[in-house]
C-alpha cells in the first residue's frame, strides 16, 4: 500500500468542470466527483433551488502523490478565493491493485 | 383593473396551486417536489409551447407582422437591462447591477405560459409568433450585462470574461435551444405534427401547468424569507420595473398596432424576470453578484407579482386601450 | 364473498400491476421505479382526488349527511388506536405498541384510491366529501399515539415529547396538506376548473394508479422477506384488524344511514394502514419503536390484503345489507 | 427506396426531435432529461406496448401463424449472435467479440415502438404477437454470447461464469420481465382493462415517444465522440451487419408467408441492436470487454442509423417484395 | 494550510435537522451534506424505500479546530445513542483561501 | 474515541452488491453506500449514461479495527485488478455511544 494524499474539495456546482480542467492541469490521475451535494459557509446557505444549479455543491475527491497534490492545492487556491469552497488533504494509503 | 378580473385569474386552479405552494413553505410543512420532477415539468411545457407555436406558426405563415413582432421583442430586450442598471447602479455595486439588470431584461417562460392560459379562459387569443419573440428575448440580456460589466467594472486578469462561453451560454442555454427546436419542429411538421403530438402536449397542458406552478410555489416560498435581506429599494423595484416594462411594451405594441392577445403577451414578456437561465449566466460569468439577490427577487417577488396581479392589470389595461 | 367478485377486483390492470411488482421481487429480477418516480404519481394521485372530490363536493354541497360522514370519520380515527393500542399491549412494549396503534389509526390514500376505482368499475359512485373524511381520518391516531405514550412510557427527560413538532407532523404532513388544499381549490373553481385540469388530472387517473401500484408491489415485495421477523401474532394482527375496522365501519355506517357507495368508501377508510405519513411521525417522534415492525405491517401485509381481498370482501358485506 | 418515404420518416416529431437530441450534444449546450427521467419514459413505453400487445393478442388470440413468427423470432436471436461472432473475431479478442455479438443478437424496444409508429402513420398494423415475439428475442442472444466465451475464452478460475446469475439477468432484466408481465395482463384483461389503461397508455403514446427519443438523442450524441476510437471495421459493422440481419429477416418472413406489417417489424427487430439490457449484462459477466466500444455501436452507430434511415429503407424493400 | 479536524457523521435522515441544529450550537462554521446515503449498521439495513426518508441515511462533513470538534463530538453522542449512527475524527489541512 | 482505521472503496456500480457480499465476509460491522458517483481512473471516463449502470460508480465507506481492514483489503484486491475502482485506506477516531 503506497501513502498518497487525498484532495477533497467543495466548490459551486456551475464551476464543476473548470475545476476538473484545472486538477487535470495539475497531473492528477483520477477524481471521483458527488453531484449535488448541499452545504453551508461563509456565503451562506446552499440548500439547491430545484430550478437551476446555482445554490447547489459538488464534492470531489482525487488521490494523488504528495508533490501532486501540492500542485493542486496552489492552482486550487485562487478558484476558492474568488468563488468560495472548501479543500482539505489528509493522508491515506492507496492500495494498489 | 377590476376586482372581477383579478378574481378570474386567481380563482383558477394554476394560481391557486401556486399559492398553495407558498403557504405550504410559509405554514413549514415539508411538502416537495424532488429534483428532477421541477425539470421533467419545465421541460414538458418548453416542449409542448414550442410545438404548439410552431404549428400556430406553420398556419399563419411568417407574415410582415411577424416580422415586427420580432423585432419589437429585440429592442425590448436590449433596452431593459440599459436602463435598469442605470437605475440599479443609484444603490448597488456594479456587479450586482449587473446580475440583476440582465435578469429583469430577459424573460420568465412559466409567466409567459400562465398568462396564455388566462388569456385562453378570457376566449382570447395570441399568434405562434409569440414563442418566437419569447425566445428571442431570453438571451440579449445576458450579452448586454456583460457588456455594460466590462465598460463599467475593472476586474482584473484573471476575471477577463470569455466572451466564446458567454455567447455559447446566451444563445445556447437549454431553454432557448428546446424552444427554437421545437418550434422549429412545429411549423415543419405542421398539422399533421401537432395531431399527433396534441394528445400529450396540447391536452394535458393546463394540468401540467397548475402541477408545476404548485411547485414554483414552493421555490418562491423557500426565497420568501431572504426578502427582508433584499432592502426596500429592491423590493419596490422588483414591483415596479415590471409594470414599467410592461407598460413601454403596451405603447409599443400600440404603437405599432399589434392585435390585442398579442400586445397583452408582448406586454407580459416585458414585465417578466428570468430565474433560470439568467441566474445560470450569471453564477458563471459574475461570481462577485450575490445571487441571494438576483434570484431571490426575481423568483419570491416579480413572479408572484406577475401571475397573481400583474397579468390581469396589464389585460385590463390592454383591454381599455384596445377595447 | 363471490368468487367472482374476487375475481373482478384482482382481474384488473391496476392490481395485475401490483401484483407484477411483488413477484419481481420474489423472483429477484433488478426492476426498480427509482425516486422519486413514486413521489411524481403520489403527488398526482393525491392533486387528482382532492381536485375531483372538491369538484364533487361543490356540486353537491355541504348538507347534513356530509357532517353526519365527518363526524364517523373522526370518531373512527379517534378509536381505533386506542384500542388498537391495548390489544398490541398484550404482546408488545409500549414504544412499539404505540407505532402501530398510530399506523392503524391512521389509512391509506392508494387503498382508498383503488377502492375507488374498483367501485367505479361496478358502477358505483361515492360522494365528494369522501375525500375530506379521508383527509380528517390522516392525522387524529398520530395525536392519541403519543398521548398514549405519554401516559403509559416512562421516558427520560431527554425524550420528552415536542408537541408543537408533533402537531404540525400530524396536521401539516404533506399529504394531509395537499389533500386539504386541493379540496378546497376544487371546491372554489367548481365545474370550470375540473374542465381545465380534467385531461391530466381525471382521464389519467386510473392509469396512473396502474402505474404506481406497479411501483407499491415491488416495495411491498422488497418488505415481504421481513415477515417472518414480524412474527404471527403481529401478521394476525395485520389481517384481522382491518377486517374487524372494517367491520365497525359498516356497522357504523348501516346505523347511521349512509350510502351504500359512502359506506363502502369508509369502512375502506377504517380498514387500510399508514404507510407514509404515520411511520415519518413515528421515526421522529417514537424512535424507540423499530420501524421494521409497522412499515412490514403496513405494507407487506394490511396493503396488500386489502387491495386483493379486503375490498372485494368488504364490498359483498355491504351488498348484502345494502342490497 | 424513395426519397419522399425518406422525408416521411425524418419529417415527424419523434425522428426530429432525436435529432434535436444530437444537436444539443454537438453545439454543446446543457440540455439534459436528469435521471431518472428516462426510466419513467422507458417503463412507461415498456409497459404501453406490453399492455397494447397483449390487447391485440385476445383479439387474435393464438394462431398458428403466431406460433411461426416466434419461431422465426427465436430461430435469428439465436443465429445472428453466432454469425456475427464469428465475423467480430477476424479483428477483435474474443471478449469483445462475444459482447458486441450478444448486443447485436438482442433488440431494441425503442426502435421498434418508432418503427410501429412510422407504420401507423403510413396506415398500416402488425399483429399484438410481435411484442411477444421482440420480448422472446431479448435474451438469447446473452446466454449464445456466454456459450460462445466459455468455448472459446481461456478464463481462469476466478472468472468462471456464473451461470445461475447469467440466466436470471437475461430471462428476468427489467425490460424482458416488464413487457412479458404487461403482455400477459393485456392480455387477460382483453377490451375492458385496455380501455381504462388507453387515456395514459395508448392516447399519449405517441408523444412520450417523442419526448423519450429527445433524450435518446441526447445519449446517443454524447456517444458519438467516442465513434473514432471504434475504428473503421466496427463502424462500418455497426450499418452493415443490421441490414444484413433485416435481409434475412425479410427473406425469412417472405417464405414463410409472414404478413407485410409483421414482416418489417420483425426485419425492424432482426436489424436492431441492445444498448440496455445487454450491456448491462456485459458489463457483468465480461467485464474484460470494452464497454466503450459496445455500448458506442450500439447507441451512437446502429440505433440512429435504424432510426433515420434503416426503417424506411426496410420498408421500402418490404413494399417491393409484398407490394 | 491549517490543521482541522474532520469530524464525518451517518444519520437518520428524518433527523438531519436536529443534527444540523446540534452542529450549529456547538459553534461550526460550515457543514457539507450528502442526502439519501444508504447502509447497514448495528440497527439494520437502511436500503432507502421509496416513500417516506424512513430507511435513508444522511452523511455530513464538518470541519472544524480541535476545541469545536471535541465540542461537537459530545453534544452529538447523545444523539448517537438514541438515534443510532456513526461519528468518525481525522485530521485534515484545510487550505486557507 | 476508539481508534479504527477508514476503508474507502470506488467500484462500478455494477459490482456493488459483489463487493459488500466480499466485505461482510472479511467481517466488517457495518458499511454506508453512496450510489451514483461519477469519476475518472485509469479505464476512462465513467459520466453515467442514463440508461443503465455501466458507466457509473458507487463510493462505500466501512470503519473497522485494523485487522478486518487488513482482510478487507486482501479480498478486495483481485476484485479490483478485474474491475478496476480504488480503495483507500486512514486512520480515524470513532466516536463511541
Ligand atoms: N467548515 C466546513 N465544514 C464542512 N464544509 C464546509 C465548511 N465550510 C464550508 N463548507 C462547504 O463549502 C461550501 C462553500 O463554502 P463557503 O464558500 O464558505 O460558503 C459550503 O456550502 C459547504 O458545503
Ligand atoms: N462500521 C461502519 N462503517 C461504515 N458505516 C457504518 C458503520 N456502522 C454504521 N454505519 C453507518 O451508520 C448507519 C447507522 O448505523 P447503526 O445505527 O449502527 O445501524 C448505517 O446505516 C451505516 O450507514
Ligand atoms: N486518483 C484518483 N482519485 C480519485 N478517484 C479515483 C482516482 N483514480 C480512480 N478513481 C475513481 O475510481 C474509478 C475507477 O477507476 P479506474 O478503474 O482507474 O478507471 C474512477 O472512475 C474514479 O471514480
Ligand atoms: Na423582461
Ligand atoms: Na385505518
Ligand atoms: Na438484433
Amino acid at each position: 500500500m503506497k501513502p498518497m494524499k487525498k484532495v477533497e474539495i467543495v466548490i459551486d456546482s456551475v464551476h464543476l468542470n473548470r475545476l476538473l480542467e484545472t486538477l487535470e492541469k495539475a497531473g492528477v490521475s483520477g477524481y471521483t466527483v458527488f453531484r449535488d451535494v448541499l452545504g453551508k459557509g461563509e456565503r451562506g446557505i446552499m440548500a439547491g433551488d430545484e430550478l437551476t444549479d446555482v445554490f447547489k455543491n459538488s464534492y470531489v475527491i482525487t488521490v494523488c502523490p504528495e508533490d501532486v497534490a501540492q500542485k493542486v492545492a496552489e492552482s486550487i487556491r485562487p478558484l476558492l478565493k474568488k468563488l468560495g469552497g472548501m479543500c482539505l488533504i489528509s493522508d491515506v494509503l492507496w492500495l494498489e491493485h | 383593473m377590476s376586482l372581477e378580473l383579478l378574481l378570474q385569474n386567481i380563482l383558477n386552479p394554476p394560481v391557486l396551486l401556486f399559492l398553495l405552494g407558498i403557504l405550504a413553505v410559509l405554514l413549514r410543512t415539508e411538502l416537495e417536489v424532488p429534483q428532477p420532477l421541477p425539470k421533467l415539468f419545465s421541460l414538458y411545457l418548453l416542449i409542448a409551447i414550442g410545438l404548439h407555436g410552431g404549428y400556430e406558426l406553420s398556419k399563419s405563415g411568417i407574415t410582415s407582422d411577424v416580422v415586427k413582432v420580432l423585432l419589437l421583442a429585440m429592442f425590448m430586450a436590449v433596452a431593459v437591462p440599459i436602463y435598469a442598471f442605470f437605475i440599479l447602479r443609484l444603490k448597488l455595486d456594479v456587479y450586482n447591477a449587473v446580475a440583476i439588470a440582465a435578469t429583469y431584461g430577459s424573460i420568465s417562460a412559466v409567466t409567459f405560459i400562465t398568462a396564455g392560459s388566462f388569456l385562453n379562459t378570457l376566449g382570447g387569443k395570441y399568434g405562434g409568433y409569440m414563442v418566437a419573440a419569447m425566445t428571442l428575448m431570453e438571451s440579449p440580456a445576458i450579452i448586454i450585462g456583460l457588456i455594460l460589466l466590462s465598460l463599467f467594472a475593472r476586474r482584473n486578469e484573471n476575471s477577463s470574461i470569455e466572451w466564446k462561453e458567454v455567447l455559447r451560454e446566451a444563445f445556447l442555454n437549454p431553454s432557448v435551444y428546446i424552444l427554437m427546436g421545437t418550434l422549429v419542429i412545429g411549423f415543419i411538421t405542421g398539422e399533421k405534427g401537432w395531431k399527433a403530438m396534441e394528445p400529450l402536449f396540447g391536452n394535458l397542458f393546463r394540468g401540467m401547468l397548475a402541477f408545476f406552478l404548485l411547485d414554483m410555489g414552493l421555490v418562491a416560498g423557500r426565497r420568501l424569507g431572504e426578502i427582508k435581506r433584499v432592502g426596500l429599494f429592491l423590493v419596490a423595484f422588483g414591483v415596479l420595473l415590471p409594470i414599467f416594462n410592461a407598460s413601454a411594451g403596451i405603447f409599443l405594441a400600440k404603437t405599432f398596432g399589434l392585435a390585442k392577445g398579442d400586445a397583452f403577451m408582448f406586454s407580459v414578456l416585458c414585465a417578466s424576470a428570468s430565474y433560470i437561465a439568467v441566474p445560470a449566466a450569471m453564477r458563471l460569468s459574475v461570481p462577485e453578484a450575490n445571487p441571494s439577490l438576483y434570484v431571490t427577487m426575481s423568483l419570491a417577488i416579480t413572479f408572484p407579482f406577475n401571475i397573481a396581479i400583474g397579468i390581469p392589470l396589464y389585460y385590463s389595461i390592454i383591454n381599455m386601450l384596445w377595447g
